[in-house]
């Protein structure tokens, strides 16, 4: 039978984008023939500023790329200019860092279980998920006094020491997150029709899944065993004890699964870094001008830096963001500003393997796919 | 359909029926967990970064923070015979750099967050808004 | 005896004393049917105001159950816990802006609403509220609840091709393709029932419920059909196109289905029909599954006010359950849904169809 | 040995110098011989390319590969000089699916030129943008905005009167 | 970063839970009617109704889901559980913009998204507001200096509120969205033709 092809235009402003990215979809009736992806409807030249601002200056823009965990994208840039300098971090700030960024790989986790679950109609997860994220937010408040963009890792330490009192309500968290992670998925693991909405969609083989570039959960969903924790070890995760979670379906409910076990495994450890967290109060190195923070609040600020200018190199620096491998390309000529920037964002290149995956399949599935892939356009666009 | 063979009883579905409604009646550590805002308040962090305060004896008007600003946001204007800066708290991204680079530890930032108005020019926080007196304060 | 809500009017007015002075001055005008009329005329105004009330109450009712699942408290600040907060969605809607869109159909645009918005008013009219309760026994009533919510599709098909809007053309596409196919195996099951009764009228298939076994069960058709009841549930869902089937909305796939490019009073009549429709749909599972109005009387209180508190609340126990579905499940795809519709439900009704024949025939209840 | 020396016994004619930047072997490749080197590379187990990084020096364009290999676990980059007038490299879809749109991206915002891309067109800014926002000698200073046309795409141009209510 | 850096003096106390059943009125909005009915003879029905209608509309804010940027999370943590703008009865967040009264512009307005917000506005049927939350969708913000973002969304649509942060948190964000219930309070064509306040 001979039917007309319709070309359906979904977004930039649309509820399940995440968003705003548009899907031009060539359909036949329900099935999508084509899937061509506009994006950049949020691209404020984050590169360009970052040849514009100071290396200082520009930590608080890296926050705001993937705003929901905005702790590795400051890692990820500190780290690269912690190797561009040669930057030795205390200890202590390096546990801070892994606290951090394991308590941000559970947000992000929730808002992706719960973002998802939406799209499939099931709106309950998402208040959930925001509950327990409110909750890690306030810690994050106690830490740095933002809740979403932190500005709080810095070049050669971080911002401050732990305040008062966080360690206990870290540990009432860790321990009432176990729980709740036990009621998602009994709400929603075995529900009937959410395997029938996610198992064995948008499939892609582990071959090529590497091809596309895919990293992260959706790599791991397909089978290989790839983390750059476990790969490239940074900071202090050659020390920490924990399982790179795989599974080896490749479908919607493989990369699902993938991130419900991490965040698991994130708990346990968080658990560790607080067990072995190092006493000396010493959160910042005394090179490039970065003067020995100590638990003393008022006389920080006199010591910070305000030229900070790394040696001329180029340096591509990488590390496990939750949505995938993230990356700081920077060049420096020695001044105090970047020369350049080049951001390589999970979500961007993750987002390459929709197209690809989606051929054949309704629009539903599509969103399952496009949802389990987590993407954050701030990430995506830059 | 091979999946209803298999799971006809819908066991998936009664779970997630029964973890609702705990939720419904409150059981087992499943509170409302509502903040009501105008009536009630969360607990702020004391490291919160709000709207900024400036100390009026401490500060120099030496322009630091105007130059660290990745934004702009800061521009250093004349009140009462002396220099100090002023805030466009509409274009502020809150991020804590001048309270660091400051050197005379004169920029605080005040838990305040209620800082909605009408038109874009309101959001411009001079010194007579901003500046406070230690002593007062303590 | 009194069988239907005219006669009871009639009744009450008698036992009033006015009755025969009323109906003496219309007749001494030779126009005695116009009364019949006024009286018609009132108990419609009466089932309706009723009806819209409820409507109301639901919304309210259906934002507060979400907010109880999801740990919150829902609308609070608009009156007593939020009670106002239909009553002022609907002004608000009232005094909105009325957006025809230029490229719309603007005759079938503007009466798409009208022809969802009745029939879901006038499926009530054979439902019997409670004893006597009904505002008419019709002898087909079933046939007529069935033919008159079959009429949706057709408004909604209307909706979603005059707003020249694709997401509506699809949302009603699906919509009707939904509707059509779960409209069989509910017509089955509910087939399946009046074999029991051997009646269609919504009045004889209560009362065929009354009564016990061994004085506890009590005599529903829920224990007789447990899988017509099953399947009965699930294809009124479907046909009320709530999560897990609201394949005409779809949110966050077809941004908001058939109504898309609705706005103002048209919109609300929409949402105003799809309630009465939840409303309707839950009093016709109890009326055909859950014994209807039928339960223990109390003394001194007229037969009328239990019956009908025990139908509300036999009501709403099945509207919660629909509410406490839609938050706990997510969506199934459309070509799943009309799966299951076809290649499950309708198998499975017709079985059960047959059952229930060797069950009549054989006698044994 | 590592990947880079490697490369360059493999290809002598195709490498120029080897290097190591920061914990990476690094190889600075002939442009004309990239799709040679890019065989080599993926066939010596390079199977995931990390990022194309655009660079420009005023006087010439870097274009920089970033590769990692889940098998032996190592980096590689690989760097690649053009002159600053009509930078043209070869596109390396063909070998990584993955490369598509990094080199979209890189072609969008630094100007470089993919040949033998199936799609080379802008994919961040729209279609029809004067310049190239990462190129140092782009024009800052006059602004332009968007609008919609008739059927719905982004039309670019200097004047947004038709989209400001006010200045 | 010193622990004592809230300035308790510049922060206005919680507001007092209304208990009796006046002030429960007066937090609806419901008393303003009565004291205009009050206040000026003559013209008591015109402003009564004025003042209902202005009551309803500002009790069932429905924004429409914009989202654009970072903001949007935090929009999404302010109809979540926490802060529940559902108790403002605005939890209905309609996709279509046709059933919508409120925008929040939450995030970042950038070129290519300029016209397709302004798009969106006038799609919404009046009467209509927008909010403009975060610093980027106010001024341009942190982006204000780049190339590809527009200064402010008020260059193209009107802005009713004005919410400054990056992104605000839920209850600044809420304190903008109890403004623009106090800017609703005093709408209508009594107040166009001076005949409120």
């Amino acid at each position: 039978m001979e039917t007309e092809e319709l070309l359906l235009n979904m977004g930039p402003v649309h509820p399940s984008t995440h968003g705003v990215l548009r899907f031009k979809l060539r359909m036949d009736g329900e099935i999508i023939k084509e899937c061509n992806i506009v994006m950049g409807y949020l691209h404020r030249g984050t590169e360009k500023l970052g040849e514009m601002k100071t290396y200082l200056q520009f930590t608080p823009y890296t926050d705001r790329l993937d705003y929901i965990s905005a702790f590795p994208n400051n890692y990820a840039y500190a780290k690269a200019i912690e190797e561009l300098a040669g930057i030795e971090v205390p200890l202590r700030a390096e546990y801070i860092r892994v606290l951090t960024m394991e308590l941000n790989r559970i947000i992000n986790h929730l808002v992706f279980m719960g973002s998802l679950l939406m799209d499939l109609g099931a709106a309950t997860m998402i208040m959930w998920g925001f509950r327990e994220r409110e909750k890690a937010l306030q810690l994050f408040e106690m830490l740095c006094g933002a809740r979403m963009t932190f500005n709080y890792i810095k070049p050669g330490g971080v911002r401050d020491d732990l305040p008062d009192g966080f360690i206990p309500k870290l540990n009432e968290f860790l321990k009432d997150m176990e729980k709740r992670i036990d009621d998602y998925e009994q709400l929603i693991n075995e529900n009937e029709i959410f395997l029938m909405r996610m198992k064995n969609i948008g499939v892609i083989s582990a071959q090529e899944a590497i091809n596309y570039g895919l990293t992260g959960p959706a790599l791991r969903g397909s089978g290989v065993s790839y983390d750059i924790r476990k790969l490239e070890p940074y900071s202090i995760y050659p020390d920490l004890d924990f399982k790179v979670c795989v599974q080896s379906e490749g479908d919607s409910f493989a990369r699902y699964m993938v991130r419900v076990d991490e965040m698991r495994e994130s708990l346990h450890i968080l658990r560790q870094v607080v067990d072995t967290m190092p006493e000396a109060k010493i959160v910042a190195q005394a090179k490039y001008g970065i003067a020995p923070m100590t638990g003393m609040p008022s006389a920080v600020s006199t010591y910070f830096p305000r030229i900070f200018a790394p040696p001329a190199g180029e340096v591509y620096s990488r590390i496990e963001a939750p949505k995938g491998e993230l990356g700081f390309y920077i060049v420096s000529d020695g001044t105090t500003k970047p020369y350049r920037v080049k951001i390589r964002s999970p979500s961007f290149c993750n987002l390459t393997a929709i197209p690809r995956m989606v051929v054949g399949l309704k629009i539903p599935d599509l969103i399952a796919a496009f949802g389990t892939i987590d993407v954050v356009l701030g990430d995506v666009d830059r | 359909m091979p999946w209803i063979s298999k799971n006809w009883t819908m066991k998936g579905i009664i779970k997630g029926l029964i973890v609702t409604l705990k939720h419904v009646f409150h059981i087992g550590g499943r509170p409302t967990v509502t903040v009501q805002y105008p009536y009630e308040r969360m607990k702020l962090a004391p490291r919160f970064r709000g709207k900024h305060a400036i100390d009026e004896d401490a500060c120099i008007g030496c322009g630091i923070c105007e130059v660290n600003c990745p934004n702009s946001t800061i521009t250093i204007v004349k009140y009462n015979t002396r220099w100090f800066p002023q805030f466009n708290l509409g274009m502020c991204m809150f991020c804590g750099i001048c309270v660091d680079v400051c050197p005379m530890n004169a920029l605080k930032m005040t838990g305040n967050y209620e800082l909605a108005d009408y038109t874009r020019e309101s959001l411009v926080y001079g010194p007579e808004k901003l500046l406070f007196k230690k002593e007062a304060n303590q | 005896m009194i069988e239907n809500a005219y006669q009871l009017i009639v009744y009450v007015l008698t036992l009033l004393g006015v009755y025969e002075w009323i109906y003496g001055i219309f007749q001494s005008f030779g126009i005695d049917y116009v009364l019949q009329i006024i009286i018609v005329f009132v108990e419609i105004v009466i089932l309706f105001a009723f009806v819209l009330v409820t409507v109301m109450f639901l919304t309210w009712m259906e934002r507060k159950v979400v907010a109880m699942v999801q740990s919150r408290y829902g609308p609070m600040v608009t009156g007593p816990r939020g009670l106002l907060q239909p009553v002022m969605d609907g002004v608000k809607l009232i005094g909105k802006e009325d957006i025809i869109p230029a490229k719309a159909d603007r005759w079938i645009f503007t009466l798409a609403p009208f022809i969802v918005f009745i029939p879901a008013l006038l499926v009530f009219i054979p439902l019997p509220f409670g004893k006597s309760l009904i505002i008419s026994d019709l002898r087909v009533g079933l046939l007529y609840i069935i033919a008159i919510s079959a009429m949706s599709p057709v408004a909604l098909l209307l909706a979603g091709w005059a707003s020249n809007n694709k997401y509506s053309l699809m949302g009603a596409m699906r919509a009707v393709a939904q509707d059509i196919s779960y409209t069989i195996p509910l017509a089955l099951t509910a087939i399946a029932v009046v074999m029991f009764t051997g009646s269609l009228s919504t009045v004889d298939i209560v009362n065929a419920q009354g009564g016990t076994w061994f004085g506890i069960i009590p005599k529903w058709f829920i224990f007789i059909q447990p899988l017509g009841f099953i399947l009965f549930l699930i294809a009124s869902i479907a046909e009320m196109g709530r999560i897990p089937f609201d394949f005409q909305e779809s949110e966050s796939e077809l941004v908001a289905g058939f109504f898309t490019e609705y706005s103002g009073m048209k919109f609300a009549m929409f949402f105003l029909a799809e309630y009465a429709h939840l409303f309707a749909v839950s009093g016709i599972i109890v009326t055909l599954f859950l014994g209807g109005w039928e339960g223990p009387a109390l003394p001194f209180i007229p037969v009328q006010l239990t019956s009908l508190v025990i139908f509300l609340i036999k009501t709403y126990a099945v509207i919660f359950f629909a509410m406490w579905l839609r938050d706990t499940v997510p969506r199934v795809r459309i070509d799943q849904l009309l799966n299951l519709g076809w290649k499950i439900m309708v198998p499975l009704a017709v079985l059960n169809l047959l059952l229930t024949g060797f069950i009549v025939v054989a006698g044994v209840i | 040995m590592n990947a880079a020396e490697e490369l360059k016994r493999l290809l002598p004619n195709a490498v120029v110098s080897t290097g190591i930047q920061i914990n990476k072997p690094l190889a600075v490749i002939r442009k004309e011989e990239l799709l040679k080197v890019a065989e080599d590379v993926k066939e010596m187990g390079f199977d995931h390319l990390s990022v194309i990084t655009g660079i420009d020096y005023t006087d010439r364009f870097e274009v920089v590969y970033n590769f990692f290999s889940y098998g032996k676990k190592q980096n590689l980059v690989l760097k690649v000089i053009l002159g600053h007038d009509n930078p043209e490299i070869d596109s390396l879809t063909t070998f990584w699916k993955g490369a598509d749109w990094l080199e979209r991206e890189t072609y969008d915002l630094v100007g470089i030129r993919f040949t033998g891309h199936p799609n080379l067109t802008r994919i961040l800014l729209p279609e029809g943008w004067i310049g190239h926002p990462l190129r140092k000698d782009y024009d800052m200073k006059t602004e332009q905005f968007v609008m919609l046309g008739e059927d719905g795409e982004d039309v670019v141009s200097t004047d947004g009167s038709k989209l400001l209510r006010r200045k | 970063m010193d622990p004592v850096t809230i300035d308790t003096t510049k922060i206005k106390p919680a507001k007092k839970k209304p208990e009796t059943a006046l002030e429960k009125l007066e937090d609806t909005g419901l008393i303003n009617t009565v004291l205009a009915a009050k206040e000026r003879e003559g013209l008591i029905l015109f402003s009564t109704v004025d003042q209902i209608i202005n009551w309803a509309r500002l009790s069932s804010l429905w924004p429409v889901t914009s989202g654009l940027a970072c903001c949007a999370i935090e929009m999404m943590a302010v109809a979540m559980a926490h802060h529940d703008i559902a108790r403002f009865g605005m939890e209905i967040f309609r996709a279509s913009p046709r059933q919508a009264d409120l925008m929040f512009v939450a995030g970042t307005v950038t070129k290519k998204m300029a016209p397709r917000v302004k798009q969106l506005y006038e799609m919404m049927p009046e009467p209509k507001w927008v909010i403009a939350v975060g610093a980027c969708a106010s001024t341009g913000g942190p982006y204000h200096e780049s190339y590809a973002v527009l200064k402010g969304v008020d260059l193209i649509i009107p802005v009713d509120v004005y919410i400054p942060g990056c992104p605000p948190r839920p209850e600044a964000w809420l304190y903008g969205v109890i403004q623009l219930r106090e800017k609703i309070k005093n709408e209508g064509y009594g107040a166009k033709w001076g005949l409120n306040k």
